[in-house]
């Protein structure tokens, strides 16, 4: 679904992502693993094109997104999570969530999306700078998801949630994957909850991915062993 | 003395740029210019001094003030009403009804001075007035906004609105005040006659000296916590106040000490132009001020210097040049420098000036040390959406402000 | 009640948002030298509470006392005078300065704007500096700009910047969120050691890290105390596991 | 006539002029309400905006007087469509060439409009000569009604209200109903993110400011029935402008209107017990004290941090 | 040659034996833009005019024009620029009374000279200054005396713009009306410049019901002042106004159709009937074309660089104290207005005119006084 080549991007001089090759089947989930500034919010920043692209492509459906803007990646099926939510503060909930809405939903926000996070309809004309930190979270999952994208790029979703919630993400995430074959790419630095959600993980370092393995041969020791360093 | 040459002069590079400054105000100028000229730019220097201090105000303190007009004129006024005092004198006016209060009272039919004119009959008092006038009247505005947490374009406004207030008002009680044509016909200062053009060499050294006084304590202020502390503000105003400061006394205070320069630089303008009108309390001449010190990079308390010099000589230039046509050029350049050249001429000294000559400089001594301190390069490019803010040491003062090196 | 004995003393503290209630008739004690760590589902009021202690927040009803100090009436730079020091949510540095800088500007003396003015860089100022930079990782990074440092690089920072006020009350928001795991340990680590002589609220979700240092453990829900007492009881809460911890 | 009719006549009047002041202030800033409201720029060149329209309706009635001077009544609304037209497509233009190079930089598009103000009256006075010029208004819509002996309520008055009436209303309905007014919103909040949720911002952007601006035409177009058209006539309007923006609480609709309601009361009722210059400082004095006792505007929006 | 330059030119003035420079100082940019551009047309077609016949003492008058910009100090700064640096053997400028008194100073200082169009409010003589416009009484009493006679008026209200010629001309107007009218001043407001609503007052004249309402609004808020009386349905038909600060230049801002019918006091008017002034008007439009208005100010614009001329062959020297003592008594046939004569006092002689305005933007001059007098320091009327 996802499919990713020679991706090359950074800030100004230096560069932080370095020819970087990974690929994403259709409704399969991808955790990206890493320590603190190894490029993974970087790398989310180009895929969803907030960042330029330097070098390289980016597949999505067999169609190079690589040179587009923002907007129009998500008309190609690419939603983002950013972290630290950046949620629009002075709109409402329900408002917020409008923002990603595509044309053809008419402006109705679908009612899963509520049943999947309750506590948005409770503060659905609530302005959403004012909603806690966690409840921002799952604003900013919800805005993305509406866009019924055919890929969810989340930057460390599980920051600033409490754990039952937690819990429910990984629940809800592999349950939306189902749904809606939906291509999941996570990063984190919790490796419970990567375990717990994806189908596959790799470890980025220094921009360049150092490992790669299925959930199922995951190795907890091995995996903290570069995830400490 | 270290303390004072790396804190006041701003080490090596601030020493250089302020001794290039005195020497271009008093060697060069004086000499390239006819005695008309070089008035003119005793004039402009006054605007010199609210630029410096809108340096303070608006590129440390974060503080956009859009009425510097009125402490430049209400410290022009208290100088002017000295000066029509001593204009006004029986002898001089024993053509008009009430001999010895000025000509536009009597025109107004007042028959007696009044009262708060009274103290400008003496120089010390009327010295005093300069400062403390403007001072109180910031201080008052600073405290009732500042401790209100009015800030942003919302701070802008109101003083905005106080120019247009004051102006309004100059204008309306025109029998003690003048008017709109102002207080004019200024001849003496003290028995010194301020139209000769001695007096204005005198005043136009006197003006420079001042200013030059005046950065030099600006610097002083940036180098000290209290300049740390204004960029600490303008980033993170919350942290700073969980620190365990009270804010708003510190933008009272560098709100006051703009207007103390504005109104240094109203007060000597009134002596070296021999008039102030309220067309320098409007609206106008206000925003226009904080176009001198935008040109000039407005964290350049020297840029701000030479911004109002580019500013002003422009606006002579090409209107002499094309009197009907320069609009163009003024607003094309007010327009090219925000666009180009976000940090004024002091960015651009620094992201191309002085790297050319750490360059020139490096070439030639290639296998001694490395060139000194070249500024750090800024490594944004336009287009990365990553949204920083500029930053705010800009270079030109960076050589002042100094990431001092904690002696061991 | 043995007041001399407590930190923090917060009672009936009630502050409500266009009729909705974030804390609600709150009662919290803290003792001298307790690190207390707060959590709570999302949305509890966890932060609201931290807001109204340091006067961010004005209370609508209750009284919040440290050492007999009523702080509910104070401005907040009075309040952190007081002893109050506190870290935001968000890392909150000044980008623009060293780190050397930010730590000296935390440093509690030249509070005045003429104090300020005249405020030097003494050799007690250069070198609590040093301290702090030390114990909070960051000695070798001291004439690097701020905005330079890593997320937990920053996060640090802020920490420093309290301890540099040397507050007898610490209030920590989500100190890790962000971190890597071996962020988090040293952290927790950080946290102990600055503990001791100073009480501390810290408010966190990674139970593991709440683990590692909490002394005792306050469960707030819908702005009302849920549960209180050590780790081990808070977690087998049933009603803590129902809104917080999941099953 | 007893003086008690005459009273009550003058008093409706002054009522009436109270709201027509309201109406042409809410006029003035509607524009701005969106182009520094909600997008925070700071356009100085607002006023040059208006004077388009203006210009704009002069031309039309000049067309109209030399070609078809039978179609001089109805004339003035195509005036109207035309200051919109060419207010929004300078607007789109200026959008283009240098408010987008400015958005992370709020401040500075105070200077650069500046500078635009300058250009764009300089180009004026080239245009169209240093002197005023006056559109030849339609006939009925220099009257006034006389619903009693005694009172006369301007038409144009009449005419600016409706106007005011019923752009505010689209405004908004646009703002705050559509799918296009929440981009503007989102947009104007954060730019990048928006991107990510899929706004095509620079479209909104450039649709936004020269919507403002078109609305800055109509507003011109409509003040030649009560006001000057010459190079600088805008300039009178640009410091009430903001004033009434900056009072609203920036980012308000509701904001902007009772803000021009305030300023316009305060004005229209003091004007009437004292000098014209003294109910300026005044009605001034009291915007100063409201944002000091309010300091983000009337109708702030409050979120946390 | 018959005036050598080392003759005419003792004081180093720009004159050479070709040549002789002057200095036009006027706001070209500016909202006084709005005002003054007539004035610069109407020097630059004397000074036309003066060089199609031979110039003055044989010398071809070239010019240096500044931008005043409609900022006092630029005015000042342009001022000395023109008189230091270029020096000009004469200035034709100024139109507000804040720029005049900017660079009163300045022409007192380098001795120069400067002939000011514009009618105001008086309070001033020197002898750096020609004055070719009226001063207050001059252009306030005949007009007062003919509206008081002709509609019996007893009662006036008094309008203004916020600055010193409403306010001295008003101040003159009261004493006059309570003085020598026996009349009474029911009301007197003052609006700041660029004011653009004028409900409020507008409601306060229909209460007060004044015989007459005196008006000296300026700027873009005279545009506005009437466009609202009329919406307000205050027409003439119903209200005499008098206004001294609407001249052609003004109509065409404000529309014919606006101020239909109300009255203006000026010294000139561009219907005016005599032979000098069908030249005048028709040059006037050759040059600036046929749409282009004549006021009152742009017609005593006109006088300046003849008036000039006139000293400067009287004097025959281009010395700045020669021409001022040669300037009094110095009579102007040709002048379009008629004729006037420069009192010692270097304000002209002149009559004033009530003019009707009409709805093509021209006035109908039903009124001429005789020869008045100027006064520029009026006693009883301070
Ligand atoms: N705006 C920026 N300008 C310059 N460099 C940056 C910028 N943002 C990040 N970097 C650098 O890029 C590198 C990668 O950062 P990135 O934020 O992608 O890391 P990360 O893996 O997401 O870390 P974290 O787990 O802390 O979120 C870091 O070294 C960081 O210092
Ligand atoms: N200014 C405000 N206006 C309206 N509601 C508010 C405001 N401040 C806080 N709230 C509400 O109060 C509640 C408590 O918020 P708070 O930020 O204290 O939660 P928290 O416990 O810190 O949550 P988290 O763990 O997610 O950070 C939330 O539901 C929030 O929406
Ligand atoms: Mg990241
Ligand atoms: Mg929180």
């Amino acid at each position: 679904m996802m499919q990713v080549n020679g991706l090359r991007s950074g800030y100004g001089q230096s560069v932080v992502i370095h020819d970087l090759g990974l690929q994403a089947g259709k409704a399969e989930i991808l955790a990206v693993l890493g320590r603190n500034g190894m490029g993974k919010t970087t790398l989310f920043k180009t895929l969803m094109g907030i960042l330029p692209t330097r070098a390289g492509s980016v597949r999505v459906g067999g169609e190079d997104i690589a040179g587009l803007e923002s907007y129009q990646r998500v008309a190609k099926g690419v939603a983002y999570v950013p972290q630290g939510r950046l949620i629009f503060s002075t709109l409402t909930v329900e408002e917020n969530i409008r923002t990603g809405l595509r044309k053809s939903a008419k402006g109705r926000i679908p009612d899963e999306i509520f049943s999947l996070f309750p506590v948005l309809f409770d503060m659905r004309r609530r302005k959403g700078g004012n909603l806690s930190g966690g409840q921002q979270q799952q604003l900013a999952i919800a805005r993305a998801l509406v866009s019924e994208p055919k890929v969810l790029l989340l930057d460390e979703p599980t920051e600033g949630i409490q754990p039952s919630i937690i819990k429910d993400i990984a629940r809800s995430l592999k349950e939306i994957r189902k749904l809606k074959n939906l291509t999941i790419l996570v990063s984190e630095q919790v490796l419970s909850f990567a375990l717990d959600v994806a189908d596959r993980l790799v470890v980025l370092d220094r921009g360049r991915l150092v490992h790669e393995c299925t959930a199922s041969e995951a190795n907890a020791k091995t995996l903290s062993a570069y995830l400490t360093v | 003395m270290k303390t004072i040459y790396r804190n006041v002069l701003g080490g090596k590079a601030g020493t250089l740029d302020v001794l290039v400054l005195a020497a271009i105000l008093f060697a060069v100028f004086p000499f390239a210019l006819d005695p008309f000229r070089l008035s003119l730019l005793g004039k402009y220097l006054c605007y010199a001094f609210v630029a410096v201090g809108l340096v303070l105000c608006w590129g440390y303190g974060g503080i956009l003030s859009l009425g510097q007009g009125v402490f430049f004129g209400l410290g022009g006024y208290c100088m002017a009403m000295y000066l029509k005092l001593e204009a006004s004198d029986p002898v001089s006016t024993k053509i008009q009804s009430t001999p010895g209060i000025p000509d536009f009272m009597d025109w107004n039919q007042i028959t007696s001075l009044p009262w708060f004119w009274e103290p400008f009959k003496s120089l010390p008092l009327t010295v005093i007035a300069v400062l403390l006038v403007p001072a109180l009247l910031a201080f008052i505005i600073g405290v009732a906004m500042f401790k209100r947490r009015v800030k942003d374009v919302y701070f802008s406004i109101v003083t905005q609105a106080i120019a247009l207030i004051l102006s309004v008002l100059i204008i309306g009680q025109q029998g003690m005040t003048g008017g709109v044509n102002g207080i004019t016909d200024l001849k003496t200062l003290h028995g010194w006659d301020i139209r000769s053009d001695s007096a204005k060499y005198i005043l136009y050294y006197a003006s420079g000296v001042l200013l030059i006084a005046g950065i030099l304590f600006g610097r002083f202020l940036i180098a000290s916590k209290v300049g740390k502390l204004l960029l600490a503000m303008r980033d993170k105003e919350e942290r700073v106040r969980f620190s365990g400061y009270d804010v708003a006394n510190f933008k009272v205070f560098v709100f006051v000490v703009a207007a103390l320069f504005a109104a240094v630089g109203g007060a000597l303008f009134t002596l070296q132009v021999g008039f102030m009108s309220p067309s320098f309390v409007g609206i106008v001449p206000s925003i226009e001020m904080v176009i001198f010190a935008a040109v000039g990079g407005r964290m350049s308390l020297i840029g701000a210097v030479y911004g109002t010099l580019l500013v002003n000589f422009g606006k002579t230039y090409f209107s002499e040049t094309f009197p009907s046509l320069w609009l163009y050029f003024m607003g094309g350049l007010f327009i090219l420098v925000v666009m180009l050249f976000p940090n004024g001429i002091a960015g651009l000294m620094d992201s191309h000036v002085r790297p050319w000559l750490a360059r020139r400089r490096g070439a030639r001594l290639r296998n001694a040390e490395t060139p000194a301190d070249a500024p750090p390069v800024d490594s944004s490019l336009p287009g990365t959406a990553t949204v920083r803010s500029p930053s705010p040491l800009a270079p030109g003062e960076g050589a002042s402000t100094p990431r001092v090196q904690p002696a061991h | 009640m043995a007041k001399a004995e407590l930190a923090l003393a917060v009672e009936g503290l009630t502050v409500s948002f266009d009729g909705f209630k974030a804390v609600d008739d709150l009662n919290l004690y803290v003792d001298q030298n307790e690190l207390r760590v707060v959590i709570g589902p999302n949305g509890a009021g966890k932060t609201t509470l931290l807001d109204l202690i340091c006067g961010r927040t004005r209370a609508s009803a209750g009284s919040v006392k440290f050492k007999d100090k009523e702080l509910t009436r104070m401005p907040e730079h009075q309040i952190v005078r007081a002893g109050v020091g506190r870290k935001f949510q968000t890392p909150s540095i000044y980008e623009n300065l060293t780190v050397f800088e930010n730590l000296e500007v935390s440093f509690p003396r030249g509070r005045t704007v003429f104090g300020a003015m005249t405020f030097r860089r003494s050799s007690e100022v250069i070198e609590r500096v040093h301290r702090v930079a030390e114990e909070i990782y960051l000695e070798d990074r001291l004439e690097n700009a701020a905005e330079l440092l890593s997320h937990g690089q920053k996060q640090w920072l802020e920490i420093g910047m309290l301890l540099m006020q040397e507050p007898e009350l610490m209030m920590l928001d989500e100190p890790v969120a962000g971190m890597s795991v071996t962020e988090r340990q040293k952290t927790a680590e950080l946290l102990n050691r600055i503990a001791v002589g100073r009480s501390m609220i810290v408010i966190e979700h990674d139970m593991e890290f709440v683990e590692n240092i909490a002394h005792k453990v306050t469960v707030l829900h819908q702005g009302k105390l849920l549960a209180e007492g050590s780790m081990e009881a808070v977690q087998a809460n049933p009603k803590v596991i129902e809104v917080y911890l999941g099953h | 006539m007893s003086w008690f009719s005459e009273f009550g006549a003058i008093l409706a009047m002054q009522g009436f002029n109270g709201l027509s002041v309201f109406c042409v202030l809410l006029l003035m800033a509607l524009g701005l309400a969106i182009i520094f409201g909600q997008m925070g720029v700071i356009n100085m060149a607002h006023g040059e905006f208006l004077t388009i329209g203006a210009y704009t309706t002069y031309l039309f009635s000049s067309l109209t007087t030399s070609y078809a001077p039978a179609f001089a009544p109805y004339y003035f609304f195509f005036a109207i469509a035309g200051a919109f037209l060419i207010a929004f497509c300078v607007g789109y233009l200026v959008e283009w060439g240098l408010i987008r190079h400015l958005y992370r930089r709020p401040l500075d598009t105070l200077l650069a409009t500046w500078g635009l103000s300058l250009v764009m009256q300089q180009a004026f006075r080239s245009t169209f000569g240093a002197k005023e010029v006056s559109a030849t208004l339609p006939d009925w819509l220099m009257g006034s009604v006389k619903p009693s002996e005694s009172i006369d309520i301007p038409i144009n008055g009449l005419f600016v209200m409706g106007l005011t009436v019923i752009l505010t209303g689209m405004l908004a309905l646009l703002l705050y109903r559509s799918q296009w007014g929440l981009r503007v919103r989102a947009t104007t909040q954060n730019r990048i993110m928006s991107g990510a949720v899929g706004i095509n911002t620079r479209r909104v952007d450039r649709i936004t400011f020269a919507l403002g601006c078109g609305i800055a035409g109509i507003a011109g177009a409509a003040f030649t029935t009560i006001g000057s058209t010459g190079p600088t006539s805008g300039s009178l309007y640009i410091v009430d402008t903001f004033l009434t923006v900056v009072l609203g609480g920036a980012a308000s609709l509701a904001g902007t209107i009772a803000s021009a309601f305030t300023i316009a009361q305060t004005q229209a009722t003091a004007e009437f017990f004292m000098h014209g210059s003294m109910a300026k400082v005044l009605t001034l004095s009291a915007v100063v004290l409201i944002l000091m006792m309010r300091p983000q505007g009337l109708f702030s929006i409050k979120v946390r941090r | 040659q018959q005036f050598p330059t080392t003759k005419v030119n003792t004081t180093k003035l720009a004159v050479t034996d070709g040549e002789v420079t002057v200095g036009q100082l006027h706001s070209a940019t500016g909202t006084m833009a709005i005002s003054e551009t007539g004035s610069i047309q109407a020097e630059r077609l004397a000074i036309d005019q003066i060089n199609a016949t031979g110039g003055v003492l044989g010398r071809k008058i070239k010019i240096i024009q500044e931008d005043g910009a409609s900022d006092w100090p630029t005015f000042a700064e342009k001022a000395k620029k023109l008189l230091v640096n270029d020096r000009v053997a004469a200035v034709f400028g100024c139109w507000t009374s804040a720029s005049r008194k900017a660079v009163l100073p300045v022409f007192e200082k380098e001795n120069g000279m400067l002939y000011y169009p514009t009618f105001y409010e008086g309070l001033e003589q020197s002898k750096n200054v020609i004055y070719t416009g009226q001063e207050a009484t001059q252009q306030i009493i005949a007009g007062l005396d003919w509206i008081a006679k002709q509609k019996n008026a007893k009662t006036f209200f008094l309008i203004g713009s916020d600055y010193i010629w409403p306010r001295t001309s008003n101040k003159i107007a009261r004493k006059h009306i309570e003085n020598v009218l026996k009349g009474k001043v029911v009301g007197e407001e003052y609006y700041p410049l660029g004011t653009t609503q004028f409900g409020s007052l507008i409601n306060k004249i229909k209460l007060q019901k004044p015989d007459v309402v005196y008006a000296i609004v300026v700027g873009g808020s005279n545009v506005a002042f009437y466009k609202q009386l009329k919406a307000a349905g205050v027409t003439s038909d119903k209200q005499t106004l008098l206004t001294i600060s609407v001249t052609e230049d003004e109509m065409l801002g404000i529309g014919g159709e606006n101020v239909e019918g109300f009255y203006a006091a000026m010294k000139y008017f561009q219907a005016l009937d005599n032979p000098n002034n069908k030249k005048f008007v028709e040059a006037f439009k050759a040059k600036y074309g046929e749409k282009s208005v004549i006021g009152d100010v742009t017609q005593a614009a006109y006088l300046g660089p003849w008036l000039w001329k006139a000293a400067v062959e009287k004097a025959g020297s281009f010395d700045i104290d020669k021409i001022a003592a040669a300037s009094p008594g110095i009579e102007l046939k040709i002048a379009p207005e008629g004729y006037v004569k420069i009192h010692d006092n270097h304000h002209l002689w002149s009559k004033t005119r009530i003019g009707v305005a009409q709805k093509d933007g021209q006035f109908k001059v039903v009124y001429e006084s005789g020869l008045i007098e100027p006064n520029p320091f009026p006693k009883g009327y301070q």
